[in-house]
């Protein structure tokens, strides 16, 4: 009796939800971060739904199972515009973007009432090493540091220390590719001594990103400016959204993604911007480290070489830009810090673009070169930068190295577009959002 | 006397605890709304919906972990609330634990709170959570400094190291504006305590909920209850030391008492919401060379201030 | 008395901490060992996590312990402040001198930076 | 709760910190010992202010200054185990007598 | 002095507790729980102190040892193999021999504590322990006052000279480096002396 009220209760908790970030599933997870009465969390442990956002390359299947068997009973999987791993053919499947926040409500509220069983664990339930037993001490070997108790080798010492001169235990690990402070589909191998990052070594580049159509169109036919410099705010508000959700700023975030999702030439950043100064995220958060050097710079293009002072737009070479006498913003630092106020600064001037170019109707004019937010796309589509944070994040203490990674936009860029309905659909909970709002 | 020296004050102490904890977690809703985060049903409605999801939940393992420092750490950072709690004088006479020494009492249940976070995240035995765990500790043992030297500061007028005493000595004036460096330290220790907002050094996000990245179901709900429940006691001491505790016109000594708490926790919660987390080292470096200075010219004030 | 207090209001807290979380789980079977692998984001760590844990930040906590035997002091000082006048004024000026003296020289060194 | 209960309480632990302090290994054990002996020595201390010393503030005052030797012996026990660490890459007590020659 | 029933009870637990926790120091494998054990033996002496109406001592013994039992941690962990005691381990020397002086000493102080006759002076019933430790402080034991200060802040030197590789005279083997870098000179990120409030806003 007292388990059913409990059930009761609990089934109309918000939605948590682990978000699988896979190809193509970010536009989804942004409607969902606005959504009311969805929650999106950070460890799959405080989740009671695990989230495939887009789809997600066979060869990660594996990493998925091990998420997937992570999430505490009882849980319910959800598959959006992804197909269901072989096991989980049964698995609820949602193609459709306004779906998607009710059937997750549907799921959630089923599993607490016991509607709907949990999900089953994939992987046999064996320890990574057998060990019970063995040994002098039935810890799985001999000596103090050999053997494997409880599954495990111990940590040794394997590499000298990078800063100062006490060498002690480092802890090697493989992240990703779905831990959510990485870009999507990042997989890398990282020593850490202590809380630095030793060596990290991408196993798996970020998944490619989709730009929206209208850059895609521009490489074939002129486009309008205003669409295009709004599609290049929109797309650079969300990135800043990301890492202001990670550096614990979870107001602006959202206001950030709300600029976007209501992104017009009239709109303005001053509000957001002077938030942002006057609650210390330039001084408290973001660092002067992760500083790339002209050529890294240049291997990742787009803000984070303008940031670093190179004087690169392919827009300058676009004649109807000329005209709206564009000029390139760069920065001359080259680090986390720079990175952030070059994409403030270039959000508002594709903003004054937008504005100037809609009242006087211009269209690009090039069709060869374009500049995407991502970076200059001449003879070939801006391609997956990862590399560089190999030589960038060894030296970093872990919070540095996550807001560097943030600042950094790493992903090639895929062949095909964003979906266009998914983007320009309403929000459903925007209206009834307000009116929570009201009544709270 | 049984009654009134024993059973009130450990019934009252539990009941602000759980209602304040209660309480925290409401105002957080309200506010995070007003700031924009869209929220389904009512503010007051969530906090039992989460909790309970919580104790249905399954409660995760890890390998192999310190299994007894694992669950006691919640519980111990709960008791260590309690405690804190305890030493706040609701009224001139109703104080549940008016040790001669109250102010030291609560300056060593910021020390042990450090390690009952510490232990929380060590006693887990996964990577993420050992980073937040040891994060924490560089916080923890930087913000003690600072508190000790400001609680000084109100203990100088009342001479006296009770804080019966130190509200007591606030009759004419308020702490708050006889020593104003004072509140905005202590609450920068509040914050820092319960990692909350800014100091949230040892749950971020950025390591997937940190020394809480492994832990669900019951035992999630006895740390984040005991989270808020310290920032409950966080706020009683503050309001006790410079927000002048019972003293007040018209209404009854407690009810005072509480709604300055209640005040403290809406500005703690705002502030969290407001400002984005400090980056580690930076936050060291703050603390020892910003803050602890700005903490002595709190105290130098405070004992000019008490002479003349 | 009040310490009898304090000793009932701490055996409730801890006993409530612990009893939220022993009686639901008295039933539960436990996790697979899947499920208890640390999350790593799909990943997976070679090595225990427990080692001799590298702080960065060892110089600040054994300035601390000076620091906090400063503190041992300063509390019965406090409380006799007012009564001795002048005479603890010049203690407050000398403790505040060895102090910041200590947390400058800490700085100059990069104390509180990670090592 | 008598004088000769807490001074016997206090041999207690002084024994238990002479046991560790000399059958450990490792230097930052052998500390704990230490610190368990001096812990030993502040009860009693402590014991005969309350008990035997008529409330003579030097009782008091001999606590504070052990607890401030126990600080200041942990505080440079550890540097100095820093210091050996950096350069021999062992904790144990053979390595700090090694850096006595 | 007598005190009443309750006290004692409370005083053979807690004092059960101290040697209990005391003695798990030395026994259990991991470096952690050491420390904490080693914490809670310290706070369980601490009760017993409030209960001997030494209210400052007590209680200062539970802030000053929970930190110092942290950084004790901390070091523990940093030095030792198997600090978490995954693998059973036994790190000892001279076992039997250190066995018998402890009991040893256990012996003869304790024979010191039964046998001989102290002189039995309470407290005065109107005694501010903490006044009257302040008074002394600042009155007859100003030089012991005076010097402690000096030596701690001798201790902070010594013990940022010996720790910090990154002294101004000379430096460890590996990785030091003479401060002043350029800002933003190392992609390895390593500390800057110097940077705070340096940083660059945009506006």
């Amino acid at each position: 009796m007292a388990v059913s009220w409990l059930s009761r209760l609990a089934a109309q908790s918000s939605v948590p939800v682990f978000p699988v970030r896979g190809i193509q599933g970010e536009a989804a997870l942004h409607r969902l971060t606005l959504t009311p009465g969805v929650e999106l969390v950070d460890s799959p442990r405080h989740a009671s739904i695990l989230l495939v956002a887009g789809g997600v390359p066979p060869d990660q299947h594996d990493a998925l199972r091990r998420v997937h068997d992570q999430l505490p009973n009882p849980f319910a999987t959800l598959w959006y515009r992804s197909e269901p791993l072989a096991e989980l053919a049964s698995a609820t499947r949602v193609d459709d973007p306004d779906a998607l926040p009710g059937t997750l409500m549907t799921a959630h509220q089923e599993l607490m009432r016991g509607k709907r069983g949990s999900s089953p664990r994939l992987l046999p339930d064996e320890p990574p090493n057998p060990w019970e037993g063995l040994g002098d001490d039935g810890h799985g070997g001999e000596g103090m540091m050999g053997g494997v108790p409880y599954g495990r080798p111990m940590a040794m010492n394997m590499h000298d220390d990078i800063r100062d001169g006490l060498t002690l235990d480092s802890l090697t690990v493989t992240l990703g590719p779905f831990l959510p402070m990485l870009p999507p589909g990042l997989g890398a191998k990282v020593t850490l001594q202590g809380d630095l990052v030793q060596s990290w070594i991408t196993q798996h580049a970020p998944y490619p990103i989709a730009l929206e159509s209208v850059f895609l169109e521009a490489r074939e036919h002129p486009v309008p400016i205003a669409e295009l410099e709004l599609a290049r705010a929109r797309y650079h508000l969300q990135r800043l959204a990301f890492a202001l959700r990670l550096a614990g700023l979870e107001r602006l975030a959202l206001e950030s993604l709300r600029l976007a999702q209501g992104l017009s030439p009239d709109s303005r950043l001053e509000g957001l911007r002077r938030r942002l100064t006057r609650c210390g995220f330039f001084r408290l958060t973001t660092t002067g480290r992760g500083w790339l050097d002209e050529t890294l710079a240049r291997r990742v293009g787009g803000v984070a070489a303008r940031a670093a002072g190179l004087e690169e737009d392919l827009r300058s070479q676009d004649a109807a830009y000329g005209r709206l006498k564009f000029t390139p913003v760069v920065q001359s630092d080259g680090d986390t810090n720079a990175r952030w106020c070059q994409t403030l600064a270039e959000i508002e001037q594709s903003l004054q673009l937008a504005r100037q170019a809609e009242r006087e109707g211009l269209y690009s004019e090039t069709t060869e070169a374009i500049e995407t937010p991502r970076g200059p796309w001449g003879e070939q589509r801006p391609g997956d930068a990862s590399g560089v944070i190999d030589d960038l994040l060894p030296g970093l203490e872990w919070d540095e190295a996550m807001t560097t990674l943030a600042s950094l936009d790493l992903a090639a860029v895929s062949e095909w577009p964003q979906d266009v309905t998914q983007e320009l659909g309403e929000a459903p909970g925007d209206g009834a959002d307000a009116a929570e709002e009201r009544r709270a | 006397m049984i009654v009134n020296e024993l059973i009130l004050p450990v019934i009252l102490v539990t009941i602000v605890l759980v209602v304040g904890a209660y309480l925290v977690a409401v105002i957080d809703g309200m506010i995070a709304a007003a700031l924009g985060t869209p929220q389904r049903g009512g503010a007051w409605l969530a906090p039992l919906t989460q909790g309970a999801w919580l104790l249905t939940q399954q409660a995760n393992a890890t390998e192999a972990p310190d299994w007894r420092a694992w669950r006691l750490a919640p519980a111990l950072y709960l008791a260590l609330a309690a405690t804190g709690l305890a030493v706040v004088p609701f009224s001139p006479t109703l104080i549940p634990t008016d040790l001669v020494t109250s102010v030291v009492l609560w300056g060593s249940v910021e020390a042990l709170a450090t390690v009952v976070i510490f232990l929380h995240g060590w006693s887990a035995n996964t990577l993420l959570a050992l980073i937040g765990a040891y994060r924490y500790v560089a916080l923890g043992l930087s913000y003690i400094l600072i508190s000790m030297f400001v609680l000084i500061g109100v203990a100088l007028p009342a001479e006296s190291l009770q804080f019966s005493q130190v509200v007591a000595s606030q009759e004419g004036l308020w702490n708050v504006i006889r020593q104003p460096l004072g509140l905005p330290l202590f609450l920068i220790v509040g914050l820092g305590m319960t990692f909350w907002g800014p100091f949230n050094l040892a749950d971020s996000r950025d390591l997937a909920g940190g020394t809480a990245s492994t832990v669900s179901g019951p035992s999630r709900l006895v740390w984040e209850l005991a989270r808020a429940a310290m920032l409950v006691a966080f706020s009683g001491v503050a309001a006790s030391a410079f927000l002048g505790g019972w003293l007040g016109p018209w209404l009854p000594g407690p009810l005072w008492v509480m709604l300055k708490m209640l005040g403290v926790l809406a500005v703690l919660l705002l502030l969290g919401r407001l400002l984005p987390r400090v980056q580690p080292e930076r936050c060291v470096t703050l603390m020892w060379v910003v803050l602890l200075p700005l903490s002595f010219v709190d105290l130098i004030w405070a004992g000019v201030e008490a002479l003349l | 008395m009040e310490l009898l207090t304090l000793f009932f209001i701490l055996l409730i807290a801890a006993g409530l901490g612990l009893l939220i979380q022993w009686l639901p789980l008295r039933r539960q079977p436990m996790p697979t060992y899947p499920q208890r692998a640390p999350f790593l984001g799909g990943g997976l760590p070679e090595t225990h996590a427990w080692s001799r844990f590298h702080v960065r930040y060892y110089p600040m906590t054994l300035l601390l312990i000076a620091f906090e035997m400063e503190m041992m002091f300063m509390y019965p000082w406090a409380v006799v402040f007012v009564e001795q006048g002048m005479k603890a004024v010049m203690e407050m000026g000398m403790f505040l001198a060895i102090l910041s003296v200590g947390i400058v020289y800490g700085w100059r060194e990069g104390v509180f930076k990670w090592q | 709760m008598t004088l000769a209960t807490l001074l016997l309480l206090a041999a207690a632990l002084i024994g238990i910190g002479f046991y560790g302090a000399l059958s450990q290994q490792s230097f930052v054990m052998l500390m704990m010992g230490l610190e368990l002996i001096l812990n030993g020595v502040m009860l009693a201390a402590v014991a005969f202010w309350a008990l035997s010393g008529a409330g003579a503030p030097e009782g008091q005052l001999l606590t504070i200054v052990v607890m401030a030797v126990m600080a200041i012996e942990m505080a440079m026990g550890f540097a100095l185990v820093v210091a050996v660490f950096r350069t021999k890459q062992a904790d144990v007590t053979e390595g700090i007598t090694g850096l006595k020659h | 002095m007598d005190y009443p029933l309750i006290v004692d009870i409370f005083f053979l637990l807690l004092a059960t507790l101290a040697v209990v926790s005391g003695w798990r120091v030395f026994c259990t494998d991991s470096m952690v729980r050491a420390s904490f054990f080693l914490l809670v033996s310290f706070i369980a002496v601490g009760v017993i102190m409030i209960l001997l109406t030494a209210e400052y001592l007590g209680v200062a013994m539970f802030f000053m040892m929970a930190v110092e039992m942290m950084v004790m941690a901390i070091f523990m962990v940093m030095f030792m193999m198997n600090p978490a005691g995954l693998n059973p381990m036994m790190m000892v020397h001279q076992h039997k021999f250190s066995i018998a002086a402890g009991v040893a000493i256990f012996v003869v102080l304790g024979g010191v504590a039964l046998l001989s006759e102290f002189p039995d002076n309470p407290l005065p019933a109107d005694l501010d322990p903490v006044a009257s430790l302040g008074n002394e402080l600042l009155g007859d034991s100003m030089l012991i006052f005076e010097s402690a200060g000096i030596v701690l802040l001798t201790t902070m030197i010594g013990v940022v000279v010996l720790s910090s590789h990154r002294g101004r005279y000379g430096a460890a083997e590996e990785g030091s480096m003479p401060p002043g870098l350029e800002p933003g000179g190392d992609p390895a990120g390593m500390p800057e002396e110097g940077d705070e409030g340096g940083h660059h806003h945009c506006h």
